[in-house]
């Protein structure tokens, strides 16, 4: 997946936005098949488990099944 | 047998010593007198200010071992009964002429004056200690008395000092290196590194090779003392050698003069055996009852170089006992005072030391970002440690 | 079994070697008569003979050197050096010589010493007694590195590197060798007697080389370490009360990497402790290791506590030391990642 | 500027610093009437004389001994070792001596000088005249380590690292003495004189100590690399046109690591090349580094690319070597995560 | 000259030998002849034998060269003019005397009768390469013919020969070792450990220093050759020392086997300096014309060994020109034999070399997991160069 996405973002001028997260947090997100940049972070930028839970929760309203833990 | 060894000229071809590296050079005599082509003829002033400085030593030995003892510090060396192979080879070279001692040389700061107060600062690791608390104690450093930076890994001085008169040669300097290493260090590359250089280069250098009978546990055989003199070693590489009795401070003083004199005069390098005898333990670490009989000690194989200088004066009509007891008195106070005196920058382990950030100083010229980086980290395990106003 | 001491324990199992393989031979610094300036061979050479045990000259690269020919001549050499700061001049008859000599002549000749050599600070032995240089061995290849860190330990692991056919250096932590210190240099140290693992089966026995040793099982942290910051470690664990998985390494090369994997992928949490240099210390190995091997179940950096970028200073040794501090800041911030 | 190979630019150096400083003297084995066996001092002695650059005994341990010795005095000496596989003999000297002098005297005496030293592989010598010990000194406090990649990076590194005041340890990479060696071996290489880094400026200029060098810029993984693996790396970014940032370090002590957490942490990717064997090499510190300090930026693991954990094989010494093919799939691999 | 030298008991005291460090030992005159005690009186077919190992070193060390010319390995170093340094030394031991070579000893695997197309196996560093191609060529290994691993480390091989001397001694066995250093060389902190061990121990040992006056460029001065012999490093550790001229066949042998008979009769070690010349550049990486005269090598300072045995054995009658050139035919002839059957097991970088996972085989007795990995990935990339039936 090297094709990058020129989306422009203010931290990250040159590149494809960033996401910060853990590798354990990426992981998880990507068995759960999330896109991590759709994942609200919290206010130091990055995505923990927990806000991966809010997302889970938010979309599982939506009709997405929950990944359990 | 006291001076009955030949003097060649200084500027003799260096195998016109090889006798004398197997012999040994003596200038005292059992009757207190000195003989021979060797006597260096010095003055009494000069004779009583070598005592001086023998008793200085020994009254810091004394007083600074039983400070270790009793908590002030965590190290300590004497170097009793080998006063002379410092202090009287010290006195025959210029006070400008580099050295570079192996550990057991304290007689040399003493004979050119560096302060008490700093030894002991050094001693104690403490807030005044200009090496910054960062050296074990006795691993001095003084630049300003052309006293090169001690180190604890042996013989590695030898080299140095040779490269040291490899420049002042190429500089055209006058100065000329000398370096002290013990009987047992011989057995180090770095030494064969050094005869080898100054033997190639012809540097302008002496190196005395301590011959105290002892390498902590291990007799000088397990240097090849068993085989041949040390001095010999110097027939090898085709530099002059001698070999001295390190406890008769008349003929150290003469040898090193020789050899500074035919170095100072581009004859090339010598190597000085100094035989004497490590009258007590190592260390402060160290004890010696365990591989060496009690006695041994007390028979001081070629008699207390102290007493030697002393009898010689005594001898000459320019020294009593009473002065001499006198003199061990006042040294004793001064080291005292000192003592006293340095104390006030604390002692090893009682918070009086110098700021943690000195800590990361001088690994390099200035402090790159990683060695900031830990420092900050020091600094800030301090404050936990003892927070505001908590004595540390 | 018994309650002894590092320095018993290690005494012990060079005993039970010289009696076991007539092959066996110790040599070193002030090793014979005397024992060792650490007393380690201490009564060897008398019960032995001085054909079996001897003092040398002061020369670690005549030290090795000659081991090296022993072991081409059928030995089982055991050279100590005294400080592990003096190894440095026996270094090229380490690296060049020993640790490449199966390899160089492919099998026909081999160096199967172990070099035993105290290491570590912690005694205000100055810049020149305290080195922990362990990280330069595992950067050569043809030598293992093996650091015990209890007396039970020392003995299985000396007696496993010195049948060993490769050569081993076998660094003690001499901090540790009469009791367990915990890092809390001001509190008195507990003697080796009544700890655990100072229980020393008598007799002949084997800790096998690249084995790690589980201080203890947790499941929110895997700290790596060896040698006396094993005992730091644990102290400052069990006073922060974290759950931690405490992963005693024992052999640096080769590594247990199993071991360290499966801790790792449990609990996504990793702390290396080491006394050493910082910069290209072994901590970086296993960082690098740890990042390409478990990547993905890390929840937060693996990080290192180590000693500073410096000669040991003599005075500050103990703002020096990777104490306990140092260590419980660590922890809590991994812990809160 | 002219164009020059890196033994040019090195001789260069060499000569300006010997014309500007009367203290620079230059000393090895063979460096003298000879030039030395790479012809790097070639000339030197007939124009600036015997004092100042001389044929010394074959003992490193002496060549770097007296070299401190002259440090002290005030000189600026600037040793040789022939091969960096031949450092070991001298390595005290320079690890408890150079390094440390400094240090334990409070700034009393320093030792300025500068070890250069051809090290590396691919030029068939076996396993002793192909060694990459650089880890080794970085791991000791007190030395400064720079290894050039190009003729022009040579000559402004070597002045700087002959007026710092440190030990510099300036490991020149043999392999690329005559031509940018890209990896494929089969291939001829080309002169430096057609590479653009061989416009080397007349006369004195210098390149700091501490900063890496972008060799180009990319958006999609940093590559972390030094000395001849610089322009292998280069050549198979080329050859898969992957997107990547390539970062010679110049100096891996002090490391610019400024350069390094930009870079990754615009990239979120970082493959790191050496050709010195793997366990604990200097990757391990900047790959523990990396992850220490970009870890919420990684998109993959760390790698490193480097060379076995076994001597440099004569015969197979392309087999050993870290060339297009292991990078090659490093960067699939990575790109891949 | 030849014969006055002096030829002391062999279990002589090791000071003795101090007049013979300084001098040369000859036996072969300018006319042809053995002269004086150190004659080793070896019979005709010794000789004849010996000279013949002359001639097949220097064949073979010819055709290795030109086929390192001709690209056939990297690297290659002849011994020539001193061929006698090695071959008339290992003939004068015994057959299971250990030794501790240094790159240039040839010769004593010629003599003791290891297969050529071993050697050159190992020079191509082929399939048939005993050693796998691990090491550069000429640095070769014979545990069976007593001939330990070459070291590219110059010196390192000297504590070792020491110590497997002294392991000898402990087991109370009869062989001793011998080893081989060149004069540059014996700068090395390593000759010093050699030294004070064998001295210490009293190992039995024999040290040789072959001073063929040349290191790379650097004539004999720059490793102490102007101040005084290499032999008389021996005196500095009261071990015994002889100096022999390199280029006499019989001298070499009669010292080698006088200080062999020393050393297994426990009289102690001996240092050896041959005197010799290298007549040739000091590898094929090497270029002599750059630092020393073009005829200084044609002068042969001390005559060609091979040329001095030859006409011996012509004024003994026991050889002709005739029988010589033969020889040196056969030689020829045999060495392009063994060069064409060795050449079938591959030349270097021809493919012909041992499987990759042999790289990461004798690292350790066994592979541990990391180099299991690494071999791992190295045969992959075996397979990604050269897929499945592509030649690598
Ligand atoms: C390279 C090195 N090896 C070992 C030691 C440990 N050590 C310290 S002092 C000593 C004995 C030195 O004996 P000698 O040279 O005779 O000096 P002396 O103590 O008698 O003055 C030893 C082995 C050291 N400091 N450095
Ligand atoms: C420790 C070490 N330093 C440097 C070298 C590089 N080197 C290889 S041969 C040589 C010269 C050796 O000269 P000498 O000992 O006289 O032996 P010769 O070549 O004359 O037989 C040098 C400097 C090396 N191989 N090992
Ligand atoms: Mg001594
Ligand atoms: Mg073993
Ligand atoms: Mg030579």
């Amino acid at each position: 997946k090297a094709a990058a996405k020129p989306t422009p973002a203010p931290s990250a001028p040159h590149g494809r936005q960033k996401v910060l997260a853990s590798p354990a947090v990426r992981q998880r997100a990507k068995d759960l098949g999330i896109d991590l940049s759709e994942v609200k972070p919290a206010a130091d930028g990055r995505v923990r488990h927990a806000d991966l839970d809010a997302f889970l929760s938010y979309n599982g309203a939506n009709g997405f099944a929950s990944a359990g833990t | 047998k006291p001076g009955a060894q030949p003097r060649p000229d200084e500027a003799c071809e260096a195998s016109e010593t090889a006798p004398l590296t197997l012999d040994l050079i003596r200038v005292l005599g059992d009757d207190n007198q000195a003989h021979g082509p060797w006597d260096p003829k010095l003055d009494a002033d000069t004779l009583r200010q070598m005592l001086h400085h023998f008793a200085m030593v020994r009254a810091f030995d004394a007083r600074m071992y039983r400070g270790q003892r009793q908590g002030k510090t965590s190290f300590y060396m004497k170097c009793t009964g080998e006063e002379a192979t410092s202090i009287s080879a010290a006195m025959a070279l210029a006070s400008d002429d580099m050295v570079f001692p192996s550990y057991r040389q304290q007689g040399i700061l003493i004979a050119r004056g560096y302060p008490l107060v700093e030894m002991i600062n050094q001693i104690y690791s403490n807030r005044g200690d200009k090496l910054k608390g960062r050296q074990l104690p006795i691993m001095y450093s003084s630049r300003e008395n052309s006293f090169f930076s001690i180190s604890g890994n042996l013989a590695t001085q030898t080299p140095q000092a040779v490269g040291w008169a490899m420049a002042s040669a190429i500089k055209g300097d006058t100065r000329i290196a000398a370096t002290w290493v013990g009987e047992g260090s011989t057995a180090e590359g770095d030494f064969h590194s050094a005869c080898t250089f100054a033997a190639v280069y012809n540097a302008p250098v002496i190196i005395n090779v301590v011959n105290n009978q002892w390498a902590i546990s291990s007799f000088s055989g397990f240097a090849g003392a068993e085989r041949t003199t040390f001095a010999a070693r110097a027939l090898g590489y085709g530099i002059a050698g001698l070999r001295v009795d390190g406890n008769d401070p008349l003929a150290v003083y003469a040898a090193e003069r020789w050899a500074a004199n035919r170095a100072r005069s581009n004859s090339g390098p010598t190597l000085i055996e100094h035989f004497t005898y490590r009258a007590e333990g190592h260390s402060t670490s160290d004890d010696p009852g365990a591989y060496r009989s009690a006695h041994e000690g007390e028979e001081w194989p070629l008699g207390d170089p102290v007493n030697r200088l002393k009898k010689h004066l005594i001898e000459l009509g320019e020294w009593d006992e009473d002065r001499h007891a006198a003199m061990d008195i006042a040294c004793a106070e001064e080291v005292k005072a000192a003592t006293k005196e340095a104390e006030k920058n604390g002692i090893l382990g009682h918070g009086l030391h110098h700021p943690f950030h000195t800590m990361f100083e001088d690994v390099f010229e200035t402090l790159p970002w990683h060695l900031e980086e830990q420092a900050a980290q020091a600094i800030h395990e301090r404050e936990v440690k003892w927070p505001e106003g908590k004595k540390p | 079994t018994r309650r002894l001491n590092m320095i018993e324990a290690i005494n012990e199992a060079l005993a039970i070697m010289l009696e076991r393989d007539p092959d066996v031979i110790i040599l070193g610094e002030d090793v014979g008569y005397f024992g060792g300036v650490f007393r380690a061979t201490a009564g060897l050479q008398e019960k032995f003979g001085k054909t079996r045990v001897f003092d040398t000259p002061i020369s670690e690269c005549g030290i090795i050197g000659v081991a090296v020919g022993m072991g081409a001549y059928g030995l089982r050499p055991v050279p100590e050096i005294q400080f592990a700061d003096y190894i440095y001049p026996g270094l090229d008859q380490l690296v060049s010589e020993a640790a490449r000599l199966r390899y160089r002549s492919a099998g026909e000749f081999i160096a199967p010493m172990t070099v035993r050599s105290p290491f570590g600070g912690g005694i205000f032995g100055g810049q020149t007694h305290s080195q922990s240089p362990e990280a330069l061995f595992t950067h050569v290849s043809g030598i293992k590195t093996v650091i015990p860190s209890t007396p039970h330990d020392a003995k299985g692991l000396l007696i496993s590197a010195i049948e060993d056919n490769d050569p081993v250096i076998f660094f003690e932590p001499k901090r540790i060798y009469n009791g367990p210190f915990t890092g809390f240099y001001d509190k008195p140290v507990e003697p080796w007697k009544k700890h655990r693992d100072s229980q020393v089966p008598e007799g002949y026995y084997k800790i096998p080389l690249g084995k790690a040793r589980t201080v203890r099982e947790g499941e929110a942290l895997t700290v790596l370490v060896y040698g006396t910051m094993v005992h730091v470690a644990e102290a400052v664990c069990e006073a922060r009360g974290v759950d931690a998985e405490i992963i005693d390494l024992r052999t640096l090369v080769p590594l247990d990497i199993e071991a360290i994997e499966t801790s790792v992928k449990k609990t996504g949490r990793c702390l290396i402790i080491h006394e050493a240099t910082r910069t290209s210390g072994f901590g970086a190995e296993l960082s690098a290791l740890v990042t390409e091997r478990c990547f993905y179940h890390l929840e937060a950096p693996v990080d290192r506590v180590t000693g500073f970028d410096t000669p040991y200073p003599h005075s500050l040794e103990w703002a020096y030391f990777p104490g306990p501090v140092r260590i419980g800041e660590a922890i809590d911030k991994i812990m809160s990642e």
